[in-house]
């Protein structure tokens, strides 16, 4: 974990209201593991104090990328800033994904909108192949297929709205997939919590491995406010731990939904 | 140039502290900054159990300041024994350790174990937490209470004891006259202030808690005021907190008459504010050609 | 589509308003707004007297929010009858005058004054400013005085009459019923939050009278949660204000239990504020398809 | 009085840290009047809410001018914004000058640093010409005397530091001037307090009439705060007026500077 004033090499729409950051972050990004994300300052956002946690995207050499959705205050500030401007970004942070072993469980990785972009690293990383499922609402929420698939990985479409791949829920291609049975497989998510619950399901009724990276909102990322928590299984019961220390990535038996609310 | 203060018999190297609360247990933010550049840690409040704290979401953004109710999650005095003092006692700062209980008798049983402990720098009775239904605010806001609580710490511990007032007062000169009369050594002022916010899409409280404590730079004008009074009224130090983001910030809580200062939610969004402070509390002395920072303290006229 | 609410017996033809001492006597706004697309206009702070108001500096910049000690300046109940009313009278949404003194009589006589005038749509009850040094805040923290108060000013007046209620109190819950059980027909929550701010540089208080009234959106979360505790204390209505910014901010106000709510700050900064806010608040309706903006009122759960 | 949002046409480094801003303003270059001023909100000031005041320096078809001094966070930031941005501006306002009639008194002005920028529109204006007297600290804080030349007025220039025209105060050179005792002369001063203060001695010594343009901090910049008030002489007392209404410009021997400590 360090703390680093970076600076922005490119900042570019990827599709709609996605958009590809890189920075040169060197001391950030030759520690950084799968699933894990960075914190990051968005320093022309003066009201609005906190940082925005995003997942480590692709890294090469000493620079880093996430991929983000402009949905608020801070993401829609962070798409107009240029290449040169610099944010302050604490990371790597969090406990990732475990990277499949060679000959292990053939991983299945699930995603839902930015959640493909907690995966690169994982798919990049992991000698053994598997299946990616990305899901969205439309075709724009279909991030990165190519870049999966020049991996060497195959990848399987949802849409909604049908505009792009099978119509229907990711969830639901799982399912499929599931349903043949194959043995020797682990399930990989991130994305919206109702998809993430879903793949939960899925795992259970399957009975799979499944790793989930939840997202909930945040303020230090590193640990001390107890913004994070989730209700995870303990021995006897259940206790909160945290999204950003002990998580982002759970295992899915572990996560104790019903707690929560 | 001398930095270093007193709060009771303790001495700390420098004023500036963190506040309970936004800094874990210290060894948190150890990977980011060099603790021992600090005045003191300060741990998050530990009653006598473990508390699971309350339901999510527990913190909201708003503007220029954080909506927070936490709950006071935390693993109770053995779990904190156990988990972090191992870590803390082995720093160069003393750990100023934040209490709470939800009797008078739990606050003093408390203050009993870590007076045992042995290392400790100093206990923060922390009477005023607004998201807590039993325990918490009604001590701070009720002068017999708060009067009891500190009495019966004083009774049960050598260490320095610090009480850290309510803003939810109508005037906080009584509250900081019965904690110094109770045996108080020092206040620490301000715990957040009571607010709530609302997602018109779902018309729910933004907190599960319903209301929370609001903290960061926009409370700050109120921090300064509180602290202003309290120094007028007492002789111990306090400790000034609220909204500290920069060193001048931190001044402006010095001339109000505070001894010491806290940094609170800067360190979510800003882990280095504590050394900045530091660093440019320094400068500033240098410019104004200070040799002794608590020349500042209480010069405001 | 309703927008229309109801003050005791007067009928604002929308919920937005502004808050006394951000717009003058209305008139100054005339060449940037139309005042009658408001709810009401609410005029500055009028006692019986001329008042001279504090020295300057009067008001500071502070992060997201203003802090003020004006000291109530003012053409006293004459003087504003003269200069003021004959414009106002001739506007076609009622005038609402927020009166103040420091007496218990002195309220009276200047309720029994607007009384007698003719026209006017209610009267605000100011027992709640934080810079006057004798009436003004004390009156809003001792739940006896603002029962007298309020008792008084309604003997005196048949005219709607809201009470607008000091923020510095432990609870606001008791403050909100003495005021309806003594004849107020409404509730304005709240009033600037005492606070202050000192120049480094100078070691000088910013404000000329030390400290001084908070305002802005620094304090709305402060706000929110004293209207929603207000609210289900009492079954009069409360105006809401306080940060409010665009029509989203009085929405909460509306859903923490507010029947209308004020501009304030907002207006100094952006004068368009209350007809965005009524433009805003339409469109909300529009797209949420409510019929009338009463179904707004306390729905947060 | 006009609210409109107005478009930056050029916003560039006069010398030192001082800027000129131009703008297009349609409703409102039309009507100033010299002395008048501009509430000008810098939006991406977000934690920092209030507008501020500038005079309004030149006025050409629909676009007007401000010259400004980079001192604080507001005129950072102003200082920063290209060509195309937009910034809300409410203007003209306040009581200005009393452009000297033809055949009347002569006018000399008296300005410290930027307080040039309120007198330029007066020299423009006035169809008297005279004397423009202007100090600074340093030879950067002299502004557009050139400027004043073109329209036909003498300018003389001190410095404190002697790095350009006479080593002094401003008003050293204005009391010289005064002492020769010419008849028919009107002063009109903009600049800092003490300046203004001076100035207003002098006046009074010399029993000339002048005209002062204040300096005040405002909140509404409209007359509803009560924020900027200055103690002015009335009948048998004094009361608080506003710089931003009945002011910026007062007719010196009403000041009653004694009661504002
Ligand atoms: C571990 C983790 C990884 C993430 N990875 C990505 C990613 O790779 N790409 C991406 O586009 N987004 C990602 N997100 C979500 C991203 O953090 C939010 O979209 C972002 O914080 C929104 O900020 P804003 O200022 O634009 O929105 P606002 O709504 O204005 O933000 C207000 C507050 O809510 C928080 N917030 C809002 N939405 C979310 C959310 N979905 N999750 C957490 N906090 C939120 C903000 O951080 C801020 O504190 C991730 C979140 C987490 C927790
Ligand atoms: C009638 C009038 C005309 C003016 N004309 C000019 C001009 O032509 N050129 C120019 O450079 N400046 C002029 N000023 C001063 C200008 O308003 C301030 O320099 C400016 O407000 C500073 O803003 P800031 O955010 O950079 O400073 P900050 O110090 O960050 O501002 C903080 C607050 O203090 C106020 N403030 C700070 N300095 C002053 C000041 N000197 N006068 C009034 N308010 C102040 C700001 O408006 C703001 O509310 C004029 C002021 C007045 C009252
Ligand atoms: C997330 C959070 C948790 C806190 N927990 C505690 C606590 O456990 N005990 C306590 O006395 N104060 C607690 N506080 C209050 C802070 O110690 C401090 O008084 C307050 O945040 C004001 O300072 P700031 O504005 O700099 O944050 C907490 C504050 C925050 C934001
Ligand atoms: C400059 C100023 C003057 C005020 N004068 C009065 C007043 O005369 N009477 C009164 O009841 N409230 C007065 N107030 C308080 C406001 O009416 C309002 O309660 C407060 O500003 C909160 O709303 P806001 O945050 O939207 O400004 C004043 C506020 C300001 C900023
Ligand atoms: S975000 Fe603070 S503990 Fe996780
Ligand atoms: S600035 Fe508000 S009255 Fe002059």
């Amino acid at each position: 974990m360090v703390e680093q004033t970076v600076q922005i090499v490119s900042n570019q729409r990827d599709t709609d209201l996605y958009f590809r950051l890189v920075v040169r972050a060197p001391q950030i990004a030759p520690l950084v593991q799968p699933g894990q994300f960075v914190h990051l300052r968005i320093l022309p956002l003066k009201h609005a104090l906190l940082r925005r946690p995003f997942s480590i995207f692709q890294v090469s050499g000493d620079t880093l990328s996430i991929l983000y959705k402009s949905v608020g205050q801070g993401t829609e500030v962070l798409s107009q800033m240029p290449p040169g401007d610099e944010l302050s970004m604490i990371g790597p942070l969090g406990h990732g994904f475990t990277v499949p072993a060679a000959g292990g469980e053939t991983p299945l990785l699930v995603a839902g909108g930015y959640g493909m972009a907690a995966l690169y690293l994982l798919a990049q990383r992991s000698p053994q192949k598997g299946i990616v499922f990305v899901g969205g609402r439309r075709r724009v929420d279909i991030l990165c297929e190519e870049e999966f698939r020049a991996l060497g990985w195959e990848v399987r479409a949802t849409t909604e709205d049908g505009s792009h791949g099978e119509k229907g829920l990711v969830t639901h291609a799982l399912q499929t997939e599931l349903g043949r049975r194959a043995p020797g497989r682990k399930l990989f998510a991130c994305g919206p919590t109702p998809m993430l619950k879903a793949v939960g399901q899925l795992a259970a009724e399957f009975n799979l491995p499944a790793e989930l990276s939840l997202d909930e909102h945040m303020a230090c990322g590193i640990g001390v406010c107890l913004t994070c928590v989730v209700p995870i299984q303990t021995g006897d019961g259940w206790e909160y731990q945290r999204t950003c220390t002990e998580g982002p990535v759970f295992d899915s038996r572990q996560v104790a939904w019903e707690e929560a609310k | 140039m001398n930095l270093s203060v007193k709060i009771g018999s303790l001495t700390l190297q420098n004023p500036v502290t963190v506040a309970s609360g936004t800094f874990g247990y210290g060894a948190e933010y150890a990977p980011l900054i060099d603790l021992n550049q600090l005045g003191a840690v300060v741990v998050k409040g530990i009653r006598l159990q473990p508390v699971r704290g309350n339901r999510t979401p527990r913190t909201f953004e708003v503007t220029s300041g954080l909506l927070n109710a936490i709950g006071l999650q935390g693993p109770g005095v053995d779990g904190f024994i156990r988990k972090y003092w191992p870590f803390l006692k082995e720093l160069k700062v003393p750990t100023i350790i934040n209490i709470w209980g939800t009797t008078v008798e739990e606050y003093a049983e408390v203050a009993r174990r870590f007076d045992t402990l042995g290392g400790v720098g100093a206990l923060e009775l922390n009477v005023s937490c607004p998201n807590i239904k039993e325990g918490g605010a009604q001590f701070g806001t009720d002068v017999k209470l708060l009067s009891q609580v500190v009495a019966a710490c004083r009774k049960a511990t050598q260490l320095p004891l610090i009480t850290k007032l309510s803003p939810n007062v109508v005037s906080i000169a009584p509250y900081a006259q019965a904690a110094e009369a109770a045996g108080s050594d020092a206040l620490s002022i301000m715990n957040s202030f009571p607010a709530m916010a609302i997602d018109i899409a779902t018309r729910r409280p933004r907190l599960a808690n319903v209301t929370g404590g609001l903290t960061g730079p926009c409370i700050k004008p109120i921090a300064i005021k509180l602290v202003w009074e309290a120094a007028k009224a007492v002789k111990i130090p306090i400790i000034g907190m609220g909204g500290i983001q920069n060193a001048a910030d931190a001044i402006e809580f010095l001339l109000a008459g505070a001894t010491a200062v806290a940094v609170g939610t800067a360190n979510f969004y800003e882990p280095q504010t504590a050394l900045q402070v530091i660093a440019g509390l320094r400068q500033f002395m240098q410019q104004q050609r200070l040799q002794d920072v608590r020349d500042l303290v209480g010069q405001c006229r």
